[in-house]
């Protein structure tokens, strides 16, 4: 045998080459995602943005949010308010700035616990099949045979009007998709060659679910996380829309949109402006989502 | 239904001069509402809704009068089913004469004749049933009815509101029929007033006509009333600009300001809303237990700009609310007492130990609408400059008005009462240790005892000076509830709509005299 | 003829001056590799390319009309009507959506106009045409009702609908089982010499070109090597790379003690070709020249052309091929003829094993059936013994291979290795055991997880079992590569990095992680092409000589089975009708399944008149099987008694069992 | 067939149980309760209470007004509102016509805006104007609907003077009206649909464009026509139909919004109307109706599974 001459720091060499390893890997996949999905590098940019704006929010808004200018009411945009105010004399602009960090904070927290969960759920019931998968997934299919906005309205109507409640409303929505993608693709992972191969020299349920189940489904999980990123946002306007949602004074895009449709034809500013920037972020998570879709594709991509 | 819609000429008349002052009859009227009662039965339910359809069909036995000069706030009791009736001198009995009037002809009361009988059944309904209004009702030991149009009620003591219940919405005298549950009182109403109901659509629109046989001859003057049920603000303007709508509720001053604009003639309502904003602190909870931060609370808030901008009109509070007439305290009076003082709200503060100011949060729901929601954030932004940090909470209106508010469980809250219309519903339900709406932790046996006694005092002025001394007190020494302001709620009507008088209580019991010139 | 494909990555030479014309009546093959281009030679002629395709020179010239300047319209009426295709896969080339009849009539209602009568007749003609019995009912059919074979025969009924003049069929055999392939290679020549239709075929399967073609072009990495009628080229290729293509090939007579030859390196990716001679980087004679010059078509004798410089007329090199050795390294290897000697130890032993597959149905999910998926099967296995297992698609060879490893459990029978009876193990002990046999894929793209590196993959079992970890587990990695001949840099790479021998091989290194006894491999090289196939199965030979492995190694390719199993099993519906060491197969089959079997495999000879025996029908449904002998449906010597009664598999003389009545005692 | 639809049916019976027990738990654990709304400034008595309590039901524990409300459901028996006293089978059935009427009116324009557009998107794949509708139907799944209501309702007011008419109309009793009263609503909501099925015919067509046996048919001499639409959407619809099925749930959910936007007294405004109050019944009741319209979608689209693909048919 030759392993004569292995010196001792070969692990630590080697978990370095690895993890390079995967650098280059993510950095060619980087440099591929730019060269092939221009519109999906516009969308993370601008996404980027919206984030950098939420994250330097205080710095970019003009004003304070919830700061009234009571000699300003429902003022037109001008220079010192560049998209008006509104009723309350608030500076729409810092409004719109804080009000993304609402969208995103909703949006990022519902995705992340909503996978979180539906990858649990859904590998339990992919993975194992038999009753416990009947049990699961009568309860999921319970959960979206209510159509979503009625779902989140009830909850976040009975729970009352608080970030947190939106969220957990929107949640309890998202979590049997997730679930429902995980466990089918977990059940059709199940199937596959490597994992019978991965079985054949002996791997337990954890380890085929975490080398082989996790990694192998990150792809569509990734795009369905993007998709729901816009409803998400969508859901959230209109819960705050509907009065139900990001209770005032929070600078909610919907919310703002709520409080402004009675001033459509007085000051449509207050409707624009908001209006403009939830579509347009969703319509960026949308079009990512697009892109990671074509670029995931393995029939798409050589 | 009439076919008026989308004929937008009709808004706009070329010759809007008072051709005639005669009222004519005939015509449809459409009012656009934004909801419709859950139930129709009067004594179950207090919303407006049900309340305003009660009034087109029911009658009291005595009501508030209204006309061109009448005041809004006005409290003169006149008769309305009671022709007339007499006080006993000690002021415990009270006997009242029925007029001759006829029930609606429907099914199953065809058109008979009310009797005393009916009134004795209704008010027993109104004791027993679980609710508010029982309390209406409460000095009352004994009722009789001497003959088929007298009914005599006998009070445990001299009670002072006693007429001013009677008037009181809920008071809506029902056939006996009805009692004894031969109709359905949630979905339908048979009652002696100026409108038959013909059909509620339960959140379509509810539709009445005329009844011939209204005890006031020649009334009511339109054939029809259509209330149609348009929850969307914009869309109830949108309606009333294109003419589908006669009259609409109350909208804000920007709305009204683009309205007048494309429709010029429209004629303006301005009348004082029935209740107040007040802020309510926990009296229990620190620091709201020294007077002093009460009364610095007090002074933070800018009533009347708020009211202004927010209400588009209004003027500062008091403890009873002005919408009551001659039972409120006057103007100047209620602005002196209740100044406008950031700078010596902070000395107060800092008299209480709080140079720095504090944190609290300040309840509010979402229940009555946003304008009360935008009040509230006016009201932290105004407590804010003076360094009370007052998060606004807001929560569900079935949590606050079943959980939150009843058991006392916030800080700050700010709210409306419910339309009262007696001063001693403001007062005594609110302040005394007992009331039934004391939901503020407010006791004070000073007050108790004053509370008491103003309610034996038959002599309206007498009464009167005790209630101001009873405000005065309130606003000095217990600081809470806090009035804030009541506004004036502005209603458009198309300009050919005639002798529309409307009254601060309950009911649209001026829609008897309502005629259209067209 | 150069077609080019716009891809995402730049243009691809997917075809690159390709040549060759089909005469009335006669059948052109075209053979190559995976990937060569043939299938897009075919669907050029008819510019049925994809829209990312297109024909960037050249022309096709069918009775004198330029196909490939045609307008859109004109070639659509020549589709169809004077030439049509066949493909490859008959389960996802007819529409699901519509009967068979529907799609058949389709096709002449686009160029005749007939009353609909007419057309329903034409259509169950031609469906009687191609042997699709009952065509009247049938005509009703969807295409998922028919069996691989009928599809098939309706594909082709499409096909002639028209009375083509020219049929282009694409692999029209691959897909099916070599009886049904026999079927329907029949059903093709004896409609060709009643239509007199010239048909272009396409194939990578030399014995497939050797019975039907009387041309055969040759074609590696998208350009014609070599042309030539088919008697010449199966006597003498000219070309190295056809030359190697022949030898690579297992074949019934190939000597199994023998390596098999095999062309170094893989077909290579069209986006990165090899300067001059596509073929160089593989070729034993590769010279400078090739290297930098690309060869022209040599004319080499009467309708024979050939494209390598060693056939230069000018150059004096000398260009005898050594009939010898293309790799010619281990030429001198030899294996052992496994006897079956007393000596050897019984490693593994299976005996009776069944596994019902429950097929559940209704409202609560009754079983209503099985699928008797296998259905008692006992053989056994010596140490450092070869099993073959074949037979054909369904009939329960993976099954088989899973239940011995207890990947799925069995339904009855018992399952002994070295001596301990499986069931009766507890999970620990179970767990040890499993360690000793291991699985190889048929796929190796599906079987290796794309996400991670091989030397996760291969350290995967090493992991598994405790047997290395951090350090020791890169150092082991790095050997199993190299034992397996890959390169121990290769260990941070991902599976899509590699070719599919590659893969094939990391395959093999993982099942080889654990030190096992036994291998199990799973049409461990039906995936893979020839010249590839070759190099697995000598490294599989190579490492039973090194390790005395054990291999069972199923496979439904007879001619790979005769050359790697020292014995070899017959399996047919989940049972074993035969079982006998490889020669003996071949020479005296007993049972006439076998025989059947064996008769149907083409052989890569043209001038071999083989006596074929077609079996009729096609495989029952194993969830249905037929009573008694389950083969007497479809067997030529069926007697009355097969009806009902069940064959016993029998030892007829030593070391060769068989199961049926032909050599019962009654 | 039948067999799968019947299990469909059982499994859907199931998921409503699962339903309908998870929102009476939900609604009754929460704070804030009718009783308590009904007589909270009332000073009523412990025993007016109770006797409230009692003739509402609501005495008992959760798991028998929960069985009592089952027994009832299934015999048809919804129950009473808890403040109008009304049936809750009365209410519903005032109010299901129109959400039903806003969501097939939306279904029937989706579809005819997106199969036209996905396969022009799929036949002229890559080309500008693919790439054109492609950013035009994401433009359009990510507007939120009541956004564009709103905008569309002040457009058309401020512009053309015109709104739809007030005070809902059935179509049985006035089809114009009606027909006025439903369209922009159904528009609306259509919009976001009609954007998924652009997408999904695109990507099916595209993908059943590259099968195979497209490619038999054009070897047949087929014109492209009918490549495209007898063979290449016919079996593309499956996906198409599932995503119809999948995204009813959207639709149903954002007639809520729409529904109080356009004053229409439907079920979502029911809900919204009736959470608040507590009034459990009809809550349940009217979720519980969603979600049988779900499932009814849902078993719809799997018999048209059947119509479009033999291949389910026969098994
Ligand atoms: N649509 C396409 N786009 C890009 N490249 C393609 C396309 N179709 C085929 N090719 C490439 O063209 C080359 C020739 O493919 P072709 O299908 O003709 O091979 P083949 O000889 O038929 O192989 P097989 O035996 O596997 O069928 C392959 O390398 C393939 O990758
Ligand atoms: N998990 C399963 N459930 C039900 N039936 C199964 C299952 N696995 C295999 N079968 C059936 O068992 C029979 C035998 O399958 P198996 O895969 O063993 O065949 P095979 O001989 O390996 O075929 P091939 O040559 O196509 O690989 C087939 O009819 C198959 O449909
Ligand atoms: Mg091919
Ligand atoms: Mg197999």
């Amino acid at each position: 045998m030759s392993q004569v001459h292995l010196d001792s720091e070969l692990p630590v060499k080697k978990v370095h080459i690895r993890k390079n390893i995967r650098l280059t890997k993510f950095k060619d996949d980087c440099k591929r995602f730019i060269r092939t999905q221009k519109i999906g590098l516009v969308s993370i940019l601008f996404i980027f943005l919206v984030v950098l704006v939420a994250i330097l929010a205080p710095m970019i808004a003009p004003f304070d949010p919830v700061d009234q200018n009571r000699e300003a009411f429902l003022a037109a945009p001008n220079a010192q308010h560049v998209m008006g105010t509104d009723d309350l004399g608030r500076d729409v602009f810092s409004r719109i700035v804080y009000g993304s960090r609402i969208s995103l904070l909703v949006g990022f927290a519902t995705v992340i616990i909503s996978i979180i969960i539906g990858i649990l759920i859904g590998m339990v019931s992919g993975y194992f099949g038999g009753i416990v998968d009947m049990v699961i997934q009568r309860i999921m299919d319970a959960i979206m045979a209510i159509p979503a906005l009625i779902l989140a309205l009830f909850i976040a109507a009975l729970l009352g009007p608080a970030i947190q409640n939106v969220i957990i409303a929107l949640v309890i929505i998202e979590i049997p998709r997730f679930a429902r993608i995980v466990r089918g693709e977990m059940m059709r992972i199940r199937e596959t060659n490597f994992v019978e191969a991965s079985r054949s020299v002996g791997a337990n349920a954890l380890r085929i679910i975490m080398r082989h189940g996790l990694p192998n489904m990150m792809a569509p999980i990734i795009v369905m996380a993007s998709l729901a990123f816009g409803q998400t946002i969508i859901a959230e306007a209109s819960l705050s829309f509907l009065g139900i949602g990001t209770p005032p004074p929070n600078p909610s895009w919907g919310l703002m949109l709520s409080n402004a449709s009675r001033y459509m034809e007085s000051a449509p500013w207050l409707v624009i402006f908001p209006g403009l920037a939830l579509s347009l972020l969703v319509l960026a998570f949308n079009l990512l989502g697009d892109a990671l879709r074509d670029f995931l594709d393995p029939k798409l991509s050589s | 239904s009439e076919d008026n819609g989308g004929n937008s000429s009709e808004s706009q008349p070329s010759n809007d001069e008072e051709g005639s002052s005669e009222p004519k009859h005939g015509g449809t009227f459409t009012m656009a509402t934004p909801a419709d009662p859950d139930t129709l039965d009067p004594h179950r339910q207090s919303s407006i809704y049900t309340h305003q359809m009660a009034g087109f069909v029911y009658n009291k036995l005595v009501t508030y009068e209204t006309g061109p000069d009448v005041e809004y706030t006005d409290y003169n009791v006149v008769p309305d089913l009671a022709e007339s009736w007499d006080i006993s001198e000690d002021g415990t009995v009270y006997t009242f004469h029925l007029r001759e009037a006829y029930w609606h002809d429907k099914e199953p009361v065809n058109g008979r004749q009310v009797v005393a009988e009916d009134v004795i059944s209704t008010m027993e309904r109104i004791i027993n049933l679980p609710g508010h209004q029982a309390a209406l009702l409460s000095e009352v030991e004994s009722m009789e009815a001497l003959d088929d149009k007298t009914v005599v009620f006998t009070l445990k003591q001299p009670f002072a509101p006693f007429l001013n219940f009677m008037a009181n919405h809920f008071m809506w005298i029902l056939p006996k029929e009805a009692i004894d549950g031969e109709i359905d009182l949630s979905t339908d109403a048979i009652g002696t007033g100026p409108f038959v109901l013909e059909e509620w659509e339960d959140n379509v629109q509810a539709t009445y006509s005329r009844n011939p046989n209204f005890f006031e001859e020649g009334k009511p003057y339109l054939d029809e009333l259509i209330y149609k049920v348009v929850p969307d603000q914009g869309a109830r303007i949108a309606a009333f600009r294109t003419g589908q709508s006669d009259a609409i509720g109350g909208i804000s001053p920007e709305e009204l300001n683009t309205l007048t604009k494309s429709n010029p003639d429209t004629i303006v309502k301005e009348v004082l809303f029935a209740t107040q904003e007040q802020v309510f602190v926990n009296m229990e909870r620190e620091p709201f237990d020294d007077l002093n931060v009460r009364k610095a609370i007090s002074m933070a808030i800018d009533r009347q700009s708020m009211v202004d901008s927010i209400y588009g009109g209004g003027e500062v509070s008091g403890p009873v609310n002005p919408s009551l007439g001659k039972w409120a305290l006057p103007l100047e009076e209620r602005e002196q007492l209740q100044p406008y003082d950031p700078e010596g709200a902070k000395a107060l503060l800092a008299e209480a130990g709080f140079p720095n100011g504090f944190d609290t949060t300040l309840m509010v729901t979402d229940g009555y609408g946003e304008q009360l929601v935008r009040v509230a954030q006016w009201i932290a932004e105004d407590l804010r400059n003076v360094g009370i940090n007052a998060e606004i909470e807001v929560v569900e209106y079935a949590t606050y008005f079943s959980e939150k508010w009843p058991n006392v469980d916030y800080d700050i809250g700010v709210g409306y009462q419910t339309y009262f219309q007696e001063p001693d519903e403001w007062l005594r339900t609110q302040m005394h240790s007992e009331g039934t709406r004391n939901w503020f932790n407010i006791s004070d046996p000073e007050l108790d005892v004053m509370l008491d006694e103003q309610r034996m005092i038959i002599d309206e002025d007498e009464r009167r000076e005790m209630v101001y001394d009873i405000q005065r007190y309130v606003l000095e020494n217990v600081v809470n509830p806090i009035p804030v302001s009541t506004y004036y709620v502005q209603s458009p009507q198309q300009p050919y709509v005639k002798n529309w008088e409307p009254h601060s209580s309950y009911g649209y019991i001026h829609m008897k005299d309502v005629w259209l010139d067209r | 003829m150069r077609t080019v494909f716009q891809t995402r990555t730049g243009t691809v030479e997917a075809v690159n001056g390709i040549s060759f014309s089909i005469s009335k009546g006669e059948t052109v093959a075209i053979v190559g590799e995976s990937g060569s281009g043939k299938s897009v030679s075919a669907l050029s002629i008819l510019r049925l390319l994809e829209s990312s395709g297109r024909v960037s020179s050249g022309k096709v010239l069918f009775n004198d009309l330029n196909l490939t300047e045609m307008k859109d319209e004109e070639i659509r009426k020549i589709r169809g009507k004077d030439i049509a295709m066949i493909f490859q896969d008959p389960m996802t080339c007819l529409d699901p959506v519509y009967t068979i009849g529907n799609q058949i009539i389709e096709t002449i209602k686009i160029h005749e106009d007939l009353s609909k009568k007419e057309y329903l007749e034409r259509a169950v003609e031609l469906l009687r045409l191609v042997g699709l019995p009952d065509a009247e009912n049938r005509i009703h059919s969807y295409p998922h009702q028919l069996s691989g074979g009928q599809r098939q025969r309706v594909m082709i009924a499409i096909a002639l609908a028209c009375r083509p003049n020219l049929i282009i069929a694409d692999e029209p055999t691959t897909a099916l089982d070599v009886t049904v392939q026999a079927q329907i290679m029949e059903l093709l020549k004896e409609l060709q010499s009643k239509l007199g239709t010239a048909i272009f075929l396409v194939t990578h399967d030399l014995g497939v070109v050797a019975e039907m073609a009387d041309r055969v072009v040759v074609v590696y990495a998208g350009q014609v090597v070599e042309q030539s009628s088919v008697i010449d080229l199966f006597e003498k290729p000219e070309h190295p790379y056809t030359e190697a293509l022949m030898k690579s090939i297992p074949r019934i007579e190939t000597d199994r003690t023998k390596r098999l030859q095999t062309i170094k390196g893989n077909v290579p990716s069209l986006k990165e070709l090899p300067s001059g001679c596509r073929f160089h980087p593989r070729c034993p004679f590769a010279t400078e020249k090739c290297r930098s010059e690309e060869p022209p078509l040599f004319n080499v004798g009467e309708n024979r052309i050939s494209k390598c410089w060693l056939l230069d007329p000018e150059s004096k090199v000398e260009m005898t091929l050594p009939s010898a050795t293309v790799e010619k390294v281990d030429e001198n290897i030899y294996y052992d003829l496994n006897d079956q000697s007393e000596d050897k130890e019984l490693l593994l032993d299976v005996k009776e094993i069944k596994k019902h597959f429950p097929i559940t149905k209704g409202v609560l999910s009754r079983t209503v059936g099985h699928v008797r998926a296998v259905d008692g099967v006992s053989f056994d296995i010596y140490q450092g013994e070869t099993l073959g297992l074949v037979g054909e698609s369904g009939c329960g060879k993976s099954t088989v291979g899973r239940l011995v490893t207890g990947l799925i459990d069995s339904t009855d029978g018992q399952v002994s290795f070295d001596g301990k009876e499986l069931t009766s193990l507890n999970r620990q002990a179970m767990k040890k055991m499993r360690k000793r046999m291991q699985f190889v894929f048929q796929d190796p793209y599906s079987s290796l997880n794309p996400r991670m590196t091989v030397l996760d993959i291969i350290g995967e079992p090493l992991e598994v079992h405790g047997f290395a970890k951090g350090a020791d587990k890169y150092e082991r990695v790095g050997e199993l590569l190299e034992i397996v001949g890959l390169s121990k840099n290769d260990i941070q790479k991902f599976p899509h990095e590699f070719s599919g021998g590659q893969r094939q091989r990391i395959g093999i290194a993982r099942a080889l992680a654990t030190e096992p006894d036994l291998l199990i491999c799973d049409e461990a090289v039906s995936a893979l092409d020839v010249s590839v196939q070759a190099q697995i199965l000598n490294l599989l030979k190579d490492l039973q000589l090194k390790m005395g492995l054990s291999y069972l190694f199923i496979s439904h390719d007879l001619n790979v089975v005769k050359y790697i199993s020292d014995r070899i099993a017959v399996m047919y519906l989940g049972e074993i009708v035969e079982v006998t060491d490889s020669e003996t197969l071949f020479q005296e089959a007993l049972h006439p399944y076998s025989k059947a079997l064996i008769s149907a495999v083409p052989v890569p000879d043209p001038t071999a008149e083989p006596e074929r025996i077609i079996l009729k029908g096609e495989v029952p449904s194993p969830s249905n099987p037929p009573t008694g002998c389950k083969f007497h449906t479809r067997c030529p010597m069926a007697m009355e008694i097969c009806k009902h009664k069940k064959p016993l598999l029998k030892e007829h003389s030593s070391g060769h069992t068989v199961s049926c009545h032909l050599y019962g005692e009654e | 067939m039948a067999e799968y639809i019947i299990r469909r049916l059982i499994y859907g019976v199931i998921v409503l149980f699962i339903m309908v027990t998870f929102i009476f738990v939900v609604m009754r654990a929460v704070p804030g309760d009718v009783v308590t709304l009904q007589l909270a400034d009332s000073g009523a008595s412990e025993e007016q209470i109770e006797a409230l309590e009692a003739e509402l039901g609501l005495d008992k524990s959760i798991p028998a007004q929960l069985g009592d409300w089952i027994v009832g459901a299934v015999q048809g028996d919804l129950g009473m509102s808890l403040w109008s006293g009304q049936p809750v089978t009365e209410v519903i059935t005032e109010r299901l016509p129109v959400t039903l009427q806003l969501a097939i009116m939306s279904i029937i324009l989706a579809i005819l805006i997106g199969i036209p557009i996905g396969v022009i998107s799929a036949v002229k794949h890559n080309t500008f104007i693919d790439h054109f509708l492609r950013i035009t139907s994401v433009g359009g799944l990510s507007i939120p609907n009541f956004w564009l209501g709103l905008i569309l309702l002040t457009v058309l007011a401020l512009v053309l003077n015109w709104i739809p008419p007030l005070g809902y109309q059935s179509f049985l009793e006035n089809p114009i009206v009606n027909f006025q009263q439903m369209i922009l609503p159904a528009i609306c909501l259509a919009i976001t649909l009609s954007a998924s099925i652009v997408r999904m015919t695109r990507s099916a067509v595209l993908e059943v464009l590259h099968s195979e046996f497209i490619r038999t048919v054009r070897s047949k001499g087929a014109k492209e026509r009918v490549v495209i639409y007898k063979h290449a959407l016919r079996n593309s619809l499956v996906s198409v139909i599932t995503l119809i099925g999948l995204q009813v749930g959207y639709l149903l959910g954002g007639t809520v919004v729409l529904e109080s936007i356009f004053s229409l007294p439907g079920l979502g405004s029911l809900i919204f109307e009736t959470v608040s109050s507590r009034d459990y019944p009809v809550v349940q009741a009217a979720v519980l109706i969603f979600g049988a319209m779900f499932l009814l979608v849902n078993l719809i689209v799997d018999v048209m599974y059947g119509w479009v693909d033999p291949r389910i048919r026969n098994s």
